[in-house]
């Protein structure tokens, strides 16, 4: 009986499912894969691009002359809104879950993006995995519409090269969303974002043609960083700031860093391998003093001056040289990020807040005016492992 | 079951008041013609009337069924003896005296196996099991002697659960013969074998095999209890001794374990299970049935440790390939797109282009044209069923994909699934597999992963609450006895597989107590503390 | 979708019910009707809308002055 | 066909440990880093610390009374009529402990995995299977626990083991900043989401806690590790994903998942997360499903609690469907009114027994 019972309930809960399920279901054809986002600000809301795959133009073994992604484009008075608006233009339901590439337009992110980071985290389809990034004095909307070569789909391309370059070389940095919100909620720390943005015209951008050509005249770079002050950007570092910056946050894993020889003419490359920093606090008379240690190693890469490598003493020089040189750099960033943005992007306040909770209590509500004048010593060392596999640097003969 | 039962025992009752046995008769015609009667003059009876005795006035007969006798047995030991040898000899008076019943008794029939029978029905079922039946003139008693030969197939290779390595040989459809196989592997006294006929119209032979003082004798008691209960008129196959005396009738999986390898059932013997052979059937039975034993092949005890425990973990790999491959599809394509790496899901959702049909249809398709392949390559003469099976999935498959009905990462799902159901050494066990994967289709088709967790959940408490004959159906695993885990998913090497599994015997824990030969020292000293 | 859960729910009772009734465990089948026809109104009740107290309610107005207390 | 059940020390020790982590796994974080701040994990030691204490308060009294479980403990202590009305308020705890478990399952399946489907038939599904498990029986349930265990432990050990790159120390510095006050309050709300609770457990079967002299032991040993598995819980999620973002998610350990990317190789996991999840509080449901039937079948003398599995079972199909409007209400309730209503059941009522114990044997002495 009791068997018959069990049998007989799943067999009509299966039914029972089988009538009324499927209320989830997407089917893989009934969904557009959207790959990047772009965030704009118009008059009265928001407008909402979105780069979406071609999937049989991606997948397709025969060249065709249809692109692999379109972007369709809708506005509303909010993000939801205006997502849902693009029903009615695109054929088949937005599928956000395979974003890559955020991009915010940069009137917007001068205008704050907090409103819009709510909607990027609230959606259950978003995950957590996509790089996010301020469109460079231009419109999301218009970044979004560049093909690419090599990499078919545009916000792949913006994706790769940022996890490559923030790898090898110093000036990038991949932002993402739950690193950007932490920052943002958190005191006594202020966001950066890297910037993205065009090289060449961009309507030539987005026709098939730019592809074509193997020079492929219209690109997008990703090497600089957006200040914020809370969510709003104020102002962009170049890339020597950058790089400092990367390399007093510890972010740089490996790069290239380029140095005048002393005395002559030439330039000799690091190769750096390994970077760390390491921030600390003292207080004295109830002002903080901020002293950052940044230690470099790296291998010599590239030597077109005549030196004697061979010679530790030679070394030790460049060892000293390189250092002297970098701490002036980021000492000057320091300052200048002071000065011209007035915004805690290195955490300080977040160092203390960290260290010495008690004292981060009472300076904590004047921290912002605060920030511009603290003293900041920012002292680099550098170390060389290795010289490459040549010994000294060939002398070869110039014609003058 | 309950039901089950009280079905027979009403069967029963009302079998035991029509059936009354006739006695022999005093007159041979009678009896003779009682039988022809009976069988319904068949032609293959053969009855042969003489006389025999000094003056030749004692009239016999001699009943037998033409092809189920051995006929050389019947005309050297019986026949000739009878009618010529008797003559010859002189025999002396006292045993004369005694009648010529007793003459040919005690004194006349060389035969190795002899009965005496005092009922016509008896007298029926022996005939129709192949014995010799002597009916003298004045007696109430016939002799039964055996003569049981025919033909039968002979000890060939099984034609399931294939070995590379191992013994070769097969049980066959004669229940002497499957004992005899049992017998040359365990020559010990304590090798026990009970036989009794079952089938109110078949008769057929069912022998209880165990190792006594190893079997659990709960359990032993257990199968002649069920045993006895069956009533049924025909048993054709060990699959219906299988059905009707397993714990749970619905349920998909297997409870009852069936091999045609004596090495296998004898290993089973010796760990503590209890054997029923059926005669007809090269299926023999085991019980209790864990579900751990149908991961296990015999071949896993021939290979070395390591590499069985590799092919072990491969088989609970395929198990559940088999089970979910179709349902994780549909559920990761239709539900659960974000867990698809981009790229990949790209190339999927390429391939849907233009599919008609959900997942779930697709799926189903391809499932049932693949299972349809597989019971016609089944059915269809050896011949053509190899090449008809091959080239239909082929086709199938490739024009399928072509025509646009089915994408072709289905085709790669199916047959991966297809694959995979085919691993489990035990053929009764990969059937259930594959009826369970189209529940998991629906489910996965309604309610994504939630709905595929569930099922495996409702799966696992199925799994759980299933017995073999007393024996919880998922231990050692669950309930986890950690002494059990050597020879579970694991095949320990022979060296640590020295006891047997707790629940199936209680008492006789240990196999063998001695120590592991070790290669002669070459250091005496160390030799020697050893 | 609903008529069809109902529809489950009441076979599997009836197949229940009908066992108890059998085994003569008029108790239990008293029960099973009783608790079964509470579930079942309330069901029906807020399907078609109508407010049903909400137990957690009650015991948080119970609760209520000893949170105020640790607060 | 089935006599009294019984499982024994090992699975019992298995409900224990499924039983704390259960919910607490997921939802835990949140409001721990809400509390407590940056000490959240501080929160869970201190309550792991008293909650050894309280879980060997409730092995003691099972083995005042083996043979006795809630009702009839109720009946023994308190007389016929006020033993039965206490039992209907134990009945009732675990009826909305029940249907609350059941509402935060559909509730995490339709925000986080099935979007669009009504969450009645999440609801509904889920508690069929719990059903037909409780209707199977303890044993099998607990055979089922014993399978599935391993799959548990080892999703979650995926998981925090792929977290642990990823983690940033200072994320929870300043160590101790917050007040004793806050860490104790974190620590309660712990408890009360993953202790106090195990009254069920204990009071349901006190005959295994005889099984063994160690058994004092083993217990403590499999709570301490529970409570370690939430601690690690909270520690890895605050130290990844930050104190501030954690307190924003609802289920942070999911979100924790979310982010794993271990060099492209290992990402997309977090439905790992979700499956040991309903995993664990499949048992919890069932053992708080399981509690309430058999006291009440007690109650009403029924002849096996099997009769009243189904419609109590669509009971709380029907109690889960209204106990929570919404999610806000729900985390509301759980901060200003479970912690002390679980808190009843977890140390008033235990204490009551005990005292209750004593005047009783003053009384035989006298």
């Amino acid at each position: 009986m009791k068997r018959r019972l069990l049998l007989l309930s799943f067999t009509l809960l299966f039914l029972l499912t089988s009538l009324t399920g499927c209320w989830s279901k997407r089917e893989l054809d009934e969904i557009a894969i959207a790959t990047g986002l772009g965030l704009d600000k118009t008059e009265n809301g928001y407008k909402f691009t979105v780069q979406i795959i071609n999937p049989a133009e991606v997948a397709a073994k025969t060249i065709s002359t249809r692109t692999a992604v379109t972007t369709y484009t809708s506005e509303g008075r909010s993000l939801f809104e205006a997502l849902r608006g693009l029903t009615d233009k695109a054929p088949r339901k937005v599928y956000l879950s395979h974003i890559r590439k955020v991009v915010f337009g940069e009137e917007l992110a001068r205008d704050g993006i907090s409103e819009t980071l709510d909607f990027l985290t609230r959606d259950h389809e978003f995950r957590t995995d996509f790089h996010i990034a301020v469109a460079k004095g231009m419109e999301a909307h218009d970044l979004l519409t560049i093909l690419t070569p090599m990499e078919k789909i545009p916000a792949n391309k913006m994706y790769f090269s940022m996890q490559t370059s923030s790898e090898y070389w110093a000036p990038s940095l991949i932002i993402k969303i739950q690193q950007l919100i932490s920052t943002i909620l958190e005191d006594g720390k202020e966001p950066v974002i890297s910037g993205v943005y065009n090289v060449g015209d961009i309507k030539r951008g987005s026709n098939l043609s730019n592809v074509e050509d193997v020079g492929a005249p219209t690109d997008v770079r990703v090497d600089s960083l957006g200040v914020f002050k809370g969510d709003q950007l104020i102002g962009w570092m170049d890339q020597l700031q950058s790089t400092s910056y990367n390399y007093i946050m510890g972010n740089v894993k490996n790069t290239a860093e380029y140095f005048e020889c002393k005395d002559k003419e030439g330039s000799i490359t690091l190769e750096v391998m390994e970077a760390s920093s390491n921030k600390t606090v003292t207080i004295k008379d109830g002002e903080p003093h901020f002293n950052v240690e940044v230690s470099v190693e790296g291998n010599i890469a590239d030597v077109e001056c005549q030196i004697d490598l061979m010679k530790l003493d030679t070394i030790k020089q460049l060892e000293k040289h390189f250092s002297e040189q970098l701490s002036i750099l980021f000492n000057d960033t320091v300052s200048d990020v002071q000065e011209d943005f007035k915004s805690d992007v290195f955490g300080f306040g977040d160092l203390i807040h960290r260290t010495k909770p008690k004292y981060w209590r009472t300076i904590k509500d004047g921290w912002e005016e605060q920030f511009p004048e603290v003293e900041v010593t920012v002292e680099a060392t550098v170390k060389i492992n290795r010289t490459g596999t040549i010994s000294n640097p060939y002398e070869f003969k110039k014609e003058e | 079951m309950k039901k089950l039962f009280r079905l027979f025992t009403k069967k029963e009752n009302s079998e035991q008041t029509e059936h009354q046995p006739t006695p022999i008769d005093t007159d041979l015609p009678q009896n003779l013609t009682y039988i022809k009667n009976s069988l319904g003059e068949s032609t293959d009876i053969v009855i042969r009337k003489f006389k025999i005795g000094e003056k030749r006035t004692v009239k016999i007969a001699v009943v037998y069924t033409d092809g189920l006798v051995n006929e050389s047995t019947v005309h050297e030991s019986l026949l000739e003896t009878l009618m010529s040898d008797v003559r010859q000899t002189q025999l002396s008076k006292q045993a004369l005296n005694k009648g010529m019943y007793y003459t040919v008794r005690d004194h006349v029939l060389t035969a190795g196996e002899l009965d005496e029978l005092e009922t016509l029905d008896d007298v029926l079922l022996h005939v129709l099991s192949g014995d010799t039946v002597l009916f003298l003139e004045g007696e109430t008693k016939a002799l039964c002697v055996s003569t049981r030969g025919w033909q039968d197939r002979g000890v060939e290779e099984p034609s399931t659960q294939a070995v590379v390595r191992g013994p070769k040989d097969g049980f066959t459809e004669t229940l002497r013969t499957n004992t005899a196989l049992l017998r040359r592997k365990i020559k010990d006294p304590n090798l026990w074998i009970t036989t009794q006929a079952i089938g109110t119209k078949t008769k057929t032979d069912v022998a209880v095999v165990y190792m006594n003082g190893i079997a659990n004798e709960k359990i032993v008691k257990e199968v002649h209890k069920r045993l006895n209960q069956i009533n049924i008129d025909s048993l054709l196959d060990s699959g219906y001794v299988e059905e009707l005396i397993q714990d749970e009738t619905y349920t998909p999986f297997p409870t009852v374990y069936n091999s045609e390898r004596p090495d296998s059932i004898a290993a089973g013997l010796l760990e503590g299970r209890v054997a029923i052979i059926v005669d007809g059937s090269p299926f023999v039975l085991l019980v209790p049935a864990l579900f751990m034993q149908f991961f296990q092949s015999p071949e896993d005890y021939y290979q070395r440790s390591d590499f069985a425990t590799l092919v072990r973990l491969i088989r609970f790999i395929a198990f559940f390939l088999a089970l979910l491959t179709p349902s994780a599809y549909i559920a990761l394509t239709t539900y659960h797109q974000e867990m698809i790496p981009t790229s990949l899901l790209i190339n999927l959702s390429s391939q849907r282009e233009g599919v008609p049909f959900p997942a779930l249809v697709e799926a189903l398709i391809m499932e049932v044209t693949f299972e349809i392949l597989r019971e016609a390559g089944v059915r269809l003469p050896k011949a053509v069923g190899s090449a008809i099976s091959i080239v239909g999935a082929l086709v199938l498959g490739q024009a399928a994909v072509e025509a646009g009905l089915v994408s072709s990462a289905m085709i790669i799902v199916v047959s991966l699934t297809a694959i995979s159901s085919f691993v489990s050494p035990s053929f009764n066990f990969a059937i259930s597999i594959r009826m369970l994967r189209f529940l998991f289709m629906i489910l996965a088709a309604t309610f994504g992963l939630f709905g595929i967790l569930l099922g495996l959940i409702v799966l696992a408490l199925h799994l759980a609450s299933l017995r073999s004959f007393g024996v919880p159906y998922l231990s050692p695993l669950a309930p986890y006895i950690t002494s059990d885990q050597k020879d579970t998913i694991l095949r320990f090497p022979r060296w640590g597989l020295l006891t047997r599994q707790r629940l199936i015997n209680q008492k006789n824990i240990d196999r063998e107590n001695m120590h592991k030969p070790k290669p002669t020292s070459r250091s005496p000293k160390k030799g020697d503390s050893s | 979708m609903w008529v069809i859960l109902y529809g489950v729910i009441l076979s599997i009772s009836w197949i229940q019910i009908r066992a108890l009734w059998k085994q003569s465990l008029k108790r239990d089948s008293f029960f099973y009707i009783f608790t079964m026809g509470l579930s079942l109104t309330i069901l029906i009740l807020s399907q078609l809308g109508l407010p049903i107290p909400n137990p957690l309610d009650g015991i948080s107005i119970v609760y209520d002055p000893v949170h105020s207390l640790f607060q | 066909m089935h006599g009294k059940e019984e499982i024994n020390l090992r699975q019992f020790l298995l409900f224990l440990f499924l039983f704390v982590i259960g919910t607490s796994i997921l939802l835990s974080p949140s409001s721990l880093a809400n509390i407590a701040k940056e000490s959240a994990w501080l929160s869970v030691v201190v309550g792991m610390m008293i909650g050894v204490a309280i879980i060997l308060f409730y092995l003691l009294i099972s083995i005042w009374y083996p043979d006795h479980n809630i009702v009839d403990l109720n009946r023994l202590l308190f007389g016929k009529w006020v033993g039965t009305i206490f039992t209907l308020f134990f009945i009732v705890f675990a009826l909305v402990s029940a249907a609350t478990v059941l509402w935060t399952i559909g509730h995490f399946m339709v925000t986080q995995m099935l979007h669009e489907t009504p969450q009645p038939f999440i609801h509904i599904l889920f508690m069929f299977v719990v059903i037909y498990g409780v209707y199977l029986g303890i044993e099998t349930i607990a055979r089922t626990s014993e399978l599935l265990f391993p799959y548990v432990v080892l999703l979650l050990t995926i998981v925090f083991v792929f977290s642990i790159p990823s983690m940033n120390l200072n994320k929870i510095k300043p160590f101790f900043d917050i007040g004793a006050q806050d860490i104790v309050k974190g620590a309660w709300f712990d408890l009360s989401i993953s202790t106090f609770p195990l009254m069920v457990l204990f009071m349901v079967y006190p005959k295994l806690v005889q099984e063994k002299k160690s058994v004092g032991k083993k217990v403590t040993i499999a709570y301490i590790l529970a409570m370690l598995t939430i601690l690690a819980a909270t520690f890895i999620t605050t130290t990844v994903l930050g104190v501030e973002y954690t307190h924003h998610h609802i289920y942070p350990t999911y979100v924790l998942a979310k982010t794993l990317n271990i060099e492209g190789l290992i990402q997309r996991i977090e439905v790992i997360i979700a499956v040991s999840w309903i995993l664990t509080i499949f048992f919890k449901l069932s053992l708080y499903f399981y509690a309430a039937v058999t006291a009440l079948s007690q109650v009403l003398k029924v002849n096996s609690y099997r009769s009243l599995t189904f419609p109590l079972g669509i009971f709380v199909i029907v109690l889960s469907l209204i106990v929570y409007p919404s999610s806000i209400y729900a985390s509301e309730w759980n901060q200003t009114t479970w912690i002390y209503y679980s808190a009843t059941f977890g140390v008033l009522y235990p204490l009551l027994i005990a005292i209750a114990t004593l005047i009783r044997k003053l009384f035989k002495r006298s």
